[in-house]
């Protein structure tokens, strides 16, 4: 239980920093930083609701749901990552 | 067994990847994968007018341990539009595209097509937090495909600002678990009880795609990623990706979330929706560029969206369903007008060369079809008569009036005044002096393109389909939804 | 620090401290504990053993395949914005052998991973994140390419995890069984048919990625 | 035949789809424009004439098509739709030949004949409209319709005109979908009854009632020209002629006038809207209309812009027939209806044929108009005529029922008002009889472009005004006739008043 809460609330202050983050600061590349960290945030809550004490097996499901989650925020930071490029291309 | 909801999404997965593999026969797979996709929505839509709602067990496992796929008369209906207008979409885009940017535009187009049939059919919590991301970088993606960086900066902040929703919406998944142990819809709603965890996941989930469905103040992000889009997306953003944002956001709210949180947040999604109809309204009659003029419209149109929810909240079961079927068919009328606007517009701006507003006279002169679609497509923005609009805001007035809730009918009836005014803006340039001067004025400009009769189907028969059809012949979307009225 | 900055920093305490009762009260319940035991259950129905990759590539196998469509889209959406970017100067000769080995073993853990995927943890995103990796490696050592095929096959593999995905749900629809429903017999190799498919679909677009634009070839 | 529940509906289509052809003819395609709209035109008077024998009969005739659950639109007919849509087909006919003369040399007539078609659609959709929901979407339509005819022309007068004309009439329709909701919310679908359908909720919603008859009203008296609604009814007249004549003499201020007349005779009932006070304040606007429009005719030098006030004067007589207690002035509102449309159009027709002939259009270039066009002339002078009130002319029967109407009633007043337009309308219309018969011709005409042959001008111009112009003669001379307007006005009367 104490772990569990440890890691939910660790995973919901990372959340609320990179809202903090992306909220306050202009540049895309922190936004994009600051979005990725909410993704841990969010990441972490579901591994702490995954846990159910060293003896049992984890529950799968959340572990599944982080993996997708990895990738798909993945997926979005290239897409971002090569658009914010190509602004700062033309730029000069 | 074909399993008909899965095909849905299915079948465009296919063809995206045969498109991208085979980059010199995309636009050909594109077109078929498009009408089999299409077949398959219109097979759903028949089988729940038959069956009144479809549910399929993905991998046969159940719920709650397995995902499921579903359909009723509401997401039906919205299904059917949004391949019909897809499909429409795609006709327009063989014409529209240059060679160089078609081979970009058909996977990536095919793939947001299958996001957004997925959305439509989703049961699953997670599952939409998914698709929405990949109907999000599909969006975002083909909005940017004219690579200027104007459109490159607003993609850019639509992808981020979308992600902010989807995180936000992903947490609240993350908590809704934890407290019901289910990702399923309807065994969340089961299990669900009004209290802090209902509120908690009802704001984070709600709220991450409020953001992602534009409703005022979190539109911010829409109306230069719609304007800046290539015409076919920009219609594919303003019709459909917007509405399968708040097809969820009213999925939620009706099976989870309305039940549980009382009445206020029904009539704080009223009041944002009034701010979105008269924000919206007047932006868009400020515009001077005509696909700018389209997006903020979508803003107001959105708004007038989110009227019906105190209306919901408030009205007993026979009315609810009289409501929720005028919601649909409003979002459906629109689904249909904005698509035929935006195609329209792209059509006038390859024509002449531009989209500002003050000097396209010229290019709607010259193109009838075209203007005779902006005004059909403008009526049933507007909700006059005979358009499907028209019918679905009689029904909100009505029923606000009849509930005692009489501003809500002040805000309807205001937004149709001042949507009057940013369409006839437009439509007044269809007036002007005969038709060897136009040519005259058209000539001098470099940009010109020639405009065939095949690429302007597909915009003057969709906004006949919002005037004429969803006008004339909506009566059956109630039956759709079971109601029972006589 | 602004007005508006503290406002939001409030505003953002007051949120985070909601949120960490509502989960607080939450877990207390333990709700997910009923599903977890239907799920570890029901592993030996999967035609896998590692629970996880059960959940991935059977019970929530639709997740998978739209993720995997995800991926699809980000690499098409980059190559849409144009060429790929200039890479980096030849490496040299250290960075060249540690390449030379490192490569390779990457590749072997790769395989190793997708393998034991099947009754233990690893599976194709962990083998396609090597892969990826490998192909990072060898564009930062001097490779334009990221090693990667030229952009004929390079699309093929791309499309390979989804191609493989659908192909395998219709095939077996039109077998007669349900979308994404893999019969007992044949379900260990089906998933492992996928996931092979989808190590090489995720290894080749995590460096394709990296390439941020379309390899055509053409450096100007 | 004709089955009766079909009879309505094909009567609106009869020149709806003519008019989705038009849209898609070539502008070279004129005799095939033209005969569609010939056939759409007579096609539509043969049905009306199965239509006035149907409602003679008393048999239900009724076309219904549901749009949602509860949502019915509804076209029948009872004898009060069946004069107006009598009036609407018989003009539209007559016009159809005058704007083919008209608009011989123009661009864009596939339009303009497209635009033509649908709003007389729209006319006879809200004339046969049988609840107020069915009236709503037809008088939407005919904004609709309207406007691309009003902007015709392209010019930034034009522009002009069709902006302002837009905004009163968008306006105008808000107040009446508002009036129209709420008056749903409180009783359900409005249908129109004779003798009205609200008598259940007086003494209950009074305050309600008061305020929703005022927005239907306020509604429908900017299409009426009411003062202070009229504003665009004088800028409209940018409008090609035909456009100008279907405008001021059928289709948009007779839907407004008409629209009034089912409001208070079919909606409140004329006993109720009398017991809650709504007919003496409609009188009054009716009055101040009246004197108004006639007031601020006599200072116009234009010759269309002096008939546009002049319609506004005189379109609120039907108005003030219906707020005047008791059947006869009813029966002098009523046949108004018609007679003002027929006199109206022939004084319209005859100011087109001067612009288009001799390139006149004020009343100070007509002297001795009468000489050079004499035929053309003699029909503005019956319109004229009849405008004032002279016997045999129709607008005296119109008159005379009208004052009549007011004595029994009691409203002397209401005869003062008559008297007074009358002699204003003596005063803005003798001057110009004077020029045109007695004064002499100019050397030369502004702009001559039809030369005299053996016709002062074409014969699609000539004809219509020549056979209105006796009409409005027949109508006031055969008045006792069984068929006439007034004895269909009676006919009205009495049924509303249940006599």
């Amino acid at each position: 239980m104490a772990t569990q809460l440890l890691f939910g609330l660790v995973g919901i202050i990372l959340f609320l920093l990179g809202v903090w983050s992306f909220l306050a600061h202009r540049p895309l590349l922190r936004k994009l930083i600051a979005l990725n960290v909410m993704g841990a945030g969010v990441f972490h809550v579901l591994v702490a609701v995954a846990y159910r004490g060293l003896e049992k097996t984890p529950d799968p499901i959340p572990h599944a749901l982080v993996l997708t989650g990895i990738v798909v925020a993945v997926s979005a930071t290239a897409l971002a990552l090569t658009l914010g490029q190509r602004l700062e291309h033309e730029d000069d | 067994m074909i399993d008909w909801l899965a095909l849905t999404v299915a079948l465009p997965l296919l063809g995206s990847v045969l498109a991208a593999a085979i980059p010199a026969r995309s636009p050909g797979i594109g077109m078929a994968t498009g009408l089999l996709t299409t077949t398959a929505a219109l097979s759903v839509g028949v089988l729940i007018a038959h069956a009144g709602e479809l549910r399929s067990d993905l991998g046969g496992w159940g719920v709650p341990l397995g995902i499921a796929l579903q359909a009723d008369g509401l997401s039906g209906a919205l299904l059917v539009m949004a391949n019909l207008v897809a499909l429409g979409i795609s006709a327009y885009a063989l014409g529209y595209f240059a060679s160089g940017l078609r081979r970009h535009f058909w996977p990536l187009w095919l793939l947001l097509w299958s996001a957004l049939n997925a959305l439509f059919l989703a049961a699953d919590v997670f599952n939409i937090y998914v698709t929405l991301e990949l109907l999000g970088i599909a969006a975002a993606a083909l909005g940017a495909l004219t690579g200027g960086q104007a459109a490159i900066a607003a993609n850019l902040r639509y992808l981020l600002v979308g992600l902010l929703g989807s995180m936000t919406y992903l947490l609240g998944v993350a908590i809704l678990y934890t407290g019901l142990g289910t990702l399923d819809l309807r065994l969340a709603a089961e299990s669900l009880t009004p209290g802090p965890l209902a509120w908690t996941a009802g704001a984070l989930m709600l709220g991450g795609l409020l953001l992602k469905a534009a409703l005022f103040p979190l539109h911010f992000w829409l109306p230069p990623a719609h304007a800046q889009a290539p015409a076919p997306v920009s219609a594919a953003l303003s019709a459909l990706v917007v509405k399968a944002a708040f097809y969820l956001v009213l999925r939620l709210w009706i099976d989870l979330f309305a039940s549980v949180v009382g009445p206020g947040p029904g009539i704080l999604l009223g009041a944002l929706g009034a701010g979105g109809v008269i924000w919206g309204s007047w932006r868009a009659f400020r515009s001077e560029r005509l696909k700018l003029l389209a997006a903020y419209s979508t803003v107001a149109q959105v708004g007038y969206l989110f009227l019906f929810f105190p209306l919901l909240a408030a009205a007993a079961l026979p009315k609810q369903q009289e409501l929720l079927g005028a919601l649909l068919l409003l979002a459906l009328t629109h689904g249909f007008a904005k698509a035929g606007l935006f195609l329209s517009a792209g059509l006038l701006q390859k024509h002449a060369g531009h989209d500002r507003i003050a000097e396209l006279g010229p290019a709607i002169r010259s193109l009838p079809a075209v203007a005779f679609a902006m005004g059909l497509a403008g009526v049933a923005l507007v909700g006059l008569p005979p358009s499907g609009a028209f019918i679905a805001k009689w029904i909100l007035l009505t029923e606000s009036f009849a509930m005692d809730r009489w501003w809500w009918a002040l805000v309807v009836l205001v937004g149709t005044l001042m949507a009057s005014a940013y369409v006839f803006r437009l439509l007044a340039n269809a007036f002007g002096p005969a038709a060897h001067q136009d040519a005259v004025e058209l000539g001098g400009d470099v940009q010109t393109e020639k405009i065939g009769r095949m690429i302007q189907a597909p915009a003057l028969l969709m906004a006949l389909v919002a005037v004429v059809l969803l006008g004339l012949g909506a009566e059956p979307l109630w039956g759709l939804l079971g109601s029972s009225s006589p | 620090m602004t007005l508006r900055h503290l406002f939001l920093l409030g505003t953002l305490a007051v949120i985070g401290a909601a949120l960490a009762w509502v989960f607080w009260d939450a877990v207390a319940v333990q709700a997910p504990g009923r599903l977890a035991d239907m799920a570890l259950d029901r592993v030996p129905e999967s035609g896998v053993s590692n629970p996880v990759t059960a959940v991935l590539l059977n019970f929530r196998a639709y997740d998978t395949l739209l993720e995997l469509a995800v991926l699809m889209a980000a690499i098409l959406g980059i190559w849409s914005t144009g060429p790929d970017v200039p890479g980096f100067l030849p490496a040299g000769e250290v960075l060249e052998k540690l390449t030379a080995a490192i490569v390779p073993l990457l590749i072997l853990s790769a395989g190793y991973l997708l393998w034991v995927g099947g009754h233990a943890p690893g599976g194709a995103f962990q083998a396609g994140a090597l892969l990826g990796a490998a192909g990072v490696i060898l564009r930062l050592s001097g490779r334009p390419d990221a090693g990667l095929p030229p952009l004929t096959w390079l699309r093929l593999t791309i499309v390979l995890g989804v191609l493989a995905f659908v192909a395998a749900a219709l095939v077996l629809m039109a077998a007669g069984y349900g979308f994404l429903t893999f019969p007992l017999a044949v379900a260990k190799w089906v998933i492992l048919a996928i996931e092979s498919a989808a190590t090489l679909a995720i290894g080749a677009t995590l460096a394709a990625a990296y390439l941020a634009g379309e390899p055509l070839g053409v450096r100007t | 035949m004709i089955p009766d529940n079909i009879l309505p509906a094909a009567i609106v289509l009869s020149s709806l789809i003519p008019g989705l052809f038009i849209f898609l003819l070539d502008e070279e395609r004129h005799v095939l424009r033209t005969v569609l709209n010939m056939a759409g035109a007579l096609g539509k008077l043969v049905l009306v004439g199965l239509l006035i024998q149907g409602v003679y009969e008393e048999r239900l005739i009724e076309s219904r098509w549901t749009l949602a659950p509860g949502l019915d639109l509804v076209l029948s007919a009872d004898a009060l739709s069946v004069l107006f849509v009598t009036l609407s087909t018989v003009l539209w006919l007559v016009t159809t030949v005058y704007a083919v003369g008209y608009l011989e040399h123009s661009s864009h007539r596939s339009r303009f004949f497209g635009f033509f078609s649908l709003c007389v659609t729209a006319t006879v959709g809200l004339a046969l409209a049988g609840n107020l929901l069915t009236f709503v979407i037809f008088y939407e339509a005919l904004t609709l319709s309207t406007y691309p005819l009003v902007a015709h022309r392209g010019t930034p007068d034009s522009a002009q005109g069709a902006r302002v004309y837009l905004a009163y009439t968008l306006g105008g329709g808000v107040l009446l979908l508002t009036g129209a909701v709420w008056l749903r919310s409180l009783a359900g679908p409005v249908i129109f009854t004779q003798g009205g359908m609200l008598s259940d909720l007086a003494g209950v919603y009074d305050g309600q009632l008061i305020a929703i008859f005022f927005l239907l009203v306020g509604g429908l008296g900017v299409k009426a020209a009411l003062v202070p609604l009229h504003g665009w009814l004088p800028q409209a007249m940018v409008a090609p002629a035909p456009v100008s004549a279907l405008l001021h003499a059928v289709a948009v201020v007779k839907a407004g006038a008409f629209g009034i007349i089912r409001v208070v005779y079919d909606i409140y009932g004329v006993v109720l809207a009398e017991s809650l006070g709504l007919l003496s304040v409609l009188a009054t606007m009716a009055s101040i209309t009246i004197i108004y429009g006639s007031l601020r005719a006599l200072s116009q030098d234009g010759l269309k812009k002096r008939l546009a006030y002049s319609t506004v004067s005189q379109v609120s007589y039907i108005a003030l027939g219906a707020s005047v207690f008791g059947p006869i002035a009813t029966i002098g509102g009523v046949v108004h209806l018609v007679h003002q449309g027929v006199m109206k159009i022939t004084l319209f027709f005859c100011a087109g044929n001067y612009a288009e002939t001799l390139g006149v259009h004020r009343v100070s270039e007509m002297n001795g108009v009468g000489r050079r066009m004499p035929w053309t002339t003699l029909a503005f002078t019956v319109g004229a005529l009849g405008m004032i009130g002279v016997p045999p002319v129709a607008g005296f029967v119109s008159k005379w029922y009208l004052g009549l109407g007011a004595a029994e009633a009691g409203s002397d007043w209401v005869l003062l008002i008559l008297v007074a337009s009358s002699l204003l309308n003596a005063a803005y219309f003798f001057p110009i009889l004077f020029r045109a018969w007695l004064a002499d011709p100019p050397a030369s005409w502004p702009e001559e472009h039809i030369a005299a042959r053996r016709l002062e001008t074409t014969g699609a111009l000539l004809w219509p005004p020549v056979v209105t112009a006796l009409l409005a003669l027949v109508a006031g001379l055969f008045a006792a006739a069984p068929v006439s307007p007034l004895e269909w006005a009676e006919l009205i009367a009495r049924r509303e008043y249940g006599l």
